[in-house]
């Protein structure tokens, strides 16, 4: 196995991977921009470096510097998380050709799925089932109208190197297709400097369920069991659970295999999620792969058992799968929460700062993936994640009294963050029968609102401590605040 | 000695009527409580109201200490303390955001992204006047109302601290 | 379901009840003496009642008390947790008759496996494996020693009455038995008022596994697999786990189904537990049952995905299990360590004191169930367990290497605690390969005492902190200490 | 400015040689590091030393600020500082438990359950003089030689303060 591994990555997902590394006898070395030098990744490894500046640019994303640091420490694999370099063909090529091991599947894989017509070409011909739709070469209007009126309006215009909603326009009538197509066309060629783009037919209403793969380097390839992530805001997943209750095991069965054909038309190999748009008539449809971790990982784990970062640096280094398809257990159900530092109050605007207190839930089915800690700032440089809350039950009621329960023990002071909203979330009629889609949060946007009135006692006892404390500081004025007595090293001057 | 304390934008007039140890008679508007209080930690306060227990955790906020952060059962609110030296000089723009609608300033640190204006500009209602991005998303700044650029107290690309003072409007 | 229930417990098995409670959406009573008004369950409850002075006598052992609080408070039942009250038969009565539900078993079930010699008789009669033994009235010399004969040598003389030790002799030769059997019935007065004894083969070196059971109050009875509780100082349990290195599918099985048995002798309902001494050559003898939860449920707990406490809870409000033996699951593997505030290189003498700070391990496959927090000051008059520790992996290694990162992971400052020393054990080539019996921990005390040695750097480093610590201090002498600071109410004066 | 710290019995003499920022030369014994250094709460410094990262929880005893707690890495140690002001006025008595033979003394807090002598009694060597108890545990103190009882401080049942003087022996 390998005796030392370098995470390029940050927060959370770094000190995840550390743990598992760590667990397998393997050293960890951290990387750090100026914003993370005191951040518990950095902490925790067995060795450290600066890379750059706060800027992802000037550190997160500098492939050669990242190369540069695993030379100087030995370090024989390079694990990239998610985000940054996780989904770069050149990087995962150039740790090849560097003699570096990079933990995720190789260039060629990575390629064909980031490029979304190559990858819808390639799942058409494996017999994966795709959004219908239009991708090929021929893009005159008349070719584009014809095509877009076999779909059926509405439809979906969709740059192929896209992602994040950039160079995408939904078009719902057909004196409005080709000004959309140019449009669509002008922000791809701006925003990823290729400006083909291609149809596809609207899915209402979906849902957003992916399956997880792993796949070795010996062509073995298996699924674990789906996860449903319908809970979005503006695209991002703010919840997600499996099982899906809209899945049915002869549709799992259907879908996992399909997933499987997925990820061996591209020889993948590593960890990776084919990510699907499932119809209320579970009709599904192939959306993108994932050629990297995906941030919900854990609630797989929690219910299959397997340890995905484990599975990863084993297929890395060369091992073959030790689970067979037929060995995949699914048990409970589990969810996740991803803790935000946003005011869901005041339009989920970032709230980066300085947690001055926080104290994580804990006992029977709790897991949290964070990396902040009492007396840490977050950084405004990058996602305003702080941790992921993830519970298991023994069904999915289980799990839900279980969330709720987790997310009153969570205490984060000093910034606002989302776990009120997510507490009513779980609270929610249509979230505790399972009924939902990607249009949840729009659709009960006004019962997610913090709740005007509170309990009157409640707020007494709130107004107490604060007379208390108000006066108790008034009295020992030369106890300065606990951030200010934890500031850092500057003082020692 | 009273407090005036607005939390969930209600006042309460609270006051301590007895002491004895840990244990208070305290009065919160017309209501009167028997308290048994403990401070668990600098952060932490443990009450006993009668039997109902609340734990509440608080803090000053670093740059006013009359203004809280509290945490107290699922909710995260902020609260503003008013004392006899604050209750004639306070304004309302002391609690929450300012009030005063020719500042503009953001609650987050963050980094300028765009000025649309120079000093001298008119700027209609509801046009953006600056663009500011903390965290990967940005946020535009609007002008309530028909205005003129006063000053502009930064430039792009500049990283600013929360509630700096970015561009006054006239 | 019952609307409110009442804790009768302190510290971690407290908080770990609350929290399975609330998930029910049960309301919560804690209790507190005078030691735990700051006590995390004290905290977290929907109510909090003070009854009495620190000493359990004053407080915790008082059943009309709890009886007093439950009717003042409105609890329909009564948690007794472990230790305490929980296996005593008059205070499941009292509770039976004040209209209270006491959640475990009633008063006769109590009392039968409370008496070793009534347990024993139960036992043989209903076909389970006791140690081979004499137990009957004729307690004359010569049939003593007739008896014992039969038995071999050594044999135990054990108190009928018994518990911890007290009342028990080891003998090795026949000369010494009279004397020994006149000095257990002398201890066994004083201790319990009751000087009844009876005679037990001497099983040497034997390992201590216990198989948990649930039973509701309609006769359906089910075990939930084994505990591995060899790992033991001083008759205490140090460490459990599950699946037992030792156990066979069919010894667990036969095993499995004498717990169930034994269950069933004394109408059991409620969860139990039932010990077995089992030998090398997997002999194995039913030692005692446990009419309650035990400390160590959570490993059973992480395994099954049962919720123990929540299907006490359901017991004693009347509902059937949900659960038959057939669907009852043992996925991957389970460890708890009891993490306790006393000084391994010391004679394991308790540290009571303040705790400066703590932080608990986090992420995948583990489980805290603590109740302590930062400022939190163990009090001297109760049991020194800060909390157990429980990890998950998908087999004995993958726990075993994950135990080790946890305690990595686990940081108390402020007190001495037996975190290092676990540590050790988990590095035991012994305990690695799985092989130990009750006798581990006396065996290799040399190989758990604390190195000779130390990395040099990492004291060189140690030692910049400290000089860095102390000038920082020095310069700073207004700002006290953080304990200082968060000095209790009394400042407020 | 020089500090002797003595940890797992061995000492370690500190020097600052340099710094800049966060960015310190220090000297331990012979050795010199480059070591950039963030404290991160009031108990907590990263360090690193070139490329090694060292992440130490420390905290100065509340009875005495040159005696430390310490978690490193899977340890749990204690260590002491000497300084210019204590080097000389220190005795071994400083480092753990005292070493004076006739004063009994207990490292944790406890009650005292059993006395079995008076004041000028003669205590034979390795007799139990007191017995205390912590957490349900008890321990028994003894004379290390024969000798003869000069003060009892506390009495059977006295709830004790960890390294309270119980007894003195002479």
């Amino acid at each position: 196995m390998f005796k030392k591994i370098l995470i390029a990555n940050r927060g959370e997902i770094a000190l995840r991977i550390i743990r598992s590394a760590r667990e397998m006898g393997i050293q960890t070395v951290a990387v750090f921009s100026d914003a993370d030098r005191e951040s518990m990744p950095v902490k925790v490894a067995d060795e450290a470096y600066y890379i750059g500046k706060s800027s992802a640019n000037e550190s997160y994303l500098v492939a050669e510097k990242l190369i540069e640091v695993a030379k100087k420490s030995g370090a024989e694999a390079i694990h990239p998380g998610y985000g940054f370099l996780s989904e770069n063909a050149s990087f995962s090529e150039l740790c090849k050709k560097e003699g570096i091991v990079f933990i995720g599947p190789d260039a060629n894989a990575i390629r064909t799925m980031g490029d979304k017509i190559t990858a819808r070409k390639t799942m058409m011909k494996s017999g994966v089932n795709v959004v219908p739709g239009y991708q090929d070469a021929d893009s005159s209007d008349e070719k584009i109208l014809i095509e877009a009126r076999k779909i059926g309006f509405p439809v979906m215009v969709k740059a192929s190197a896209g992602g994040g909603g950039k160079g995408m326009r939904l078009v719902h009538e057909e004196k409005d297709l080709l000004n959309a197509v140019k449009m669509a066309k002008g922000e791809a060629k701006s925003a990823f400097g290729n400006d083909t783009v291609y149809l596809e037919k609207y899915i209402n209403s979906p849902h957003h369920i992916e399956f997880q793969i792993l796949a070795d380097k010996h062509g073995n390839v298996i699924h674990i069991n789906e996860r449903e992530c319908s809970v979005q805001r503006r695209h991002q997943k703010v919840i997600e659970e499996t099982p899906s209750p809209l899945m049915t095991a002869e549709l799992r069965q259907i879908m996992g295999n399909q997933a499987v054909l997925a990820a061996k038309s591209v020889n993948y190999s590593g960890a990776g999620t084919i990510e699907f748009l499932v119809d209320d008539n579970l009709n599904f449809y192939f959306l993108e792969m994932n050629t990297r971790l995906q941030v919900e990982h854990p609630i797989t784990e929690m219910t299959s058992g397997i340890d995905l970062v484990k599975e990863q640096i084993r297929i890395a280094y060369g091992e073959k799968l030790t689970i067979a398809q037929k060995d995949v257990k699914q048990t409970g159900h589990s969810i996740e929460c991803r803790i935000y530092a946003e005011d869901p109050d005041n339009n989920f605007m970032p709230s980066p700062g300085k947690i001055l207190n926080i104290k994580e839930p804990s006992g029977i089915g709790i897991r949290v993936d964070g990396y902040v800690y009492s007396g840490f700032t977050i950084p405004m440089n990058y996602d305003p994640m702080i941790a992921k809350l993830i519970v298991a039950g023994k069904d999915r009621n289980d799990a839900v009294e279980r969330m709720r329960r987790a997310l009153l023990e969570y205490r984060i002071l000093g910034l606002k963050h989302n776990i009120p909203y997510l507490y009513r979330i779980f609270k929610h009629q249509k979230f505790i029968e399972g009924k939902y889609d990607t249009r949840f949060i729009e659709m009960y946007s006004e019962d997610l609102k913090i709740p005007k009135t509170q309990n009157s006692e409640k707020l007494d006892a709130t107004a107490i401590a604060i007379y208390l404390d108000y006066f108790n500081r008034a009295k020992n004025n030369t106890v300065t605040n606990e951030f200010k007595q934890n500031s850092n090293w500057k003082k020692f001057n | 000695m009273k407090l005036d304390i607005n939390i969930f934008d209600e006042n309460r007039r609270v006051e301590m009527l007895s002491q004895s140890c840990n244990n208070l008679v305290i009065k919160v508007n017309d209501k009167i409580y028997n308290v048994d209080v403990k401070q668990t930690s600098s952060f932490e306060y443990s009450l006993l109201l009668a039997q109902n227990s609340y734990n509440i955790e608080l803090a000053a906020t670093e740059n006013n200490p009359k203004k809280y952060f509290i945490n107290h059962g699922i909710d995260n609110l902020t609260a503003t303390v008013t004392d006899c030296q604050s209750r004639y000089a306070q304004t309302r723009a002391v609690f929450g955001h300012t009030d005063n609608k020719n500042l503009i300033q953001t609650p987050m640190p963050g980094k300028v992204i765009k000025i649309f204006f120079n000093e001298g500009d008119k700027v209609k209602a509801g046009e953006t006047v600056i663009i500011v991005e903390a965290m990967k998303m940005q946020s535009e700044y609007k002008s309530s109302d028909d205005k003129t650029v006063k000053k502009i107290l930064v430039k792009e690309g500049d990283t600013i601290e929360s509630n700096q003072p970015l561009v006054i409007l006239e």
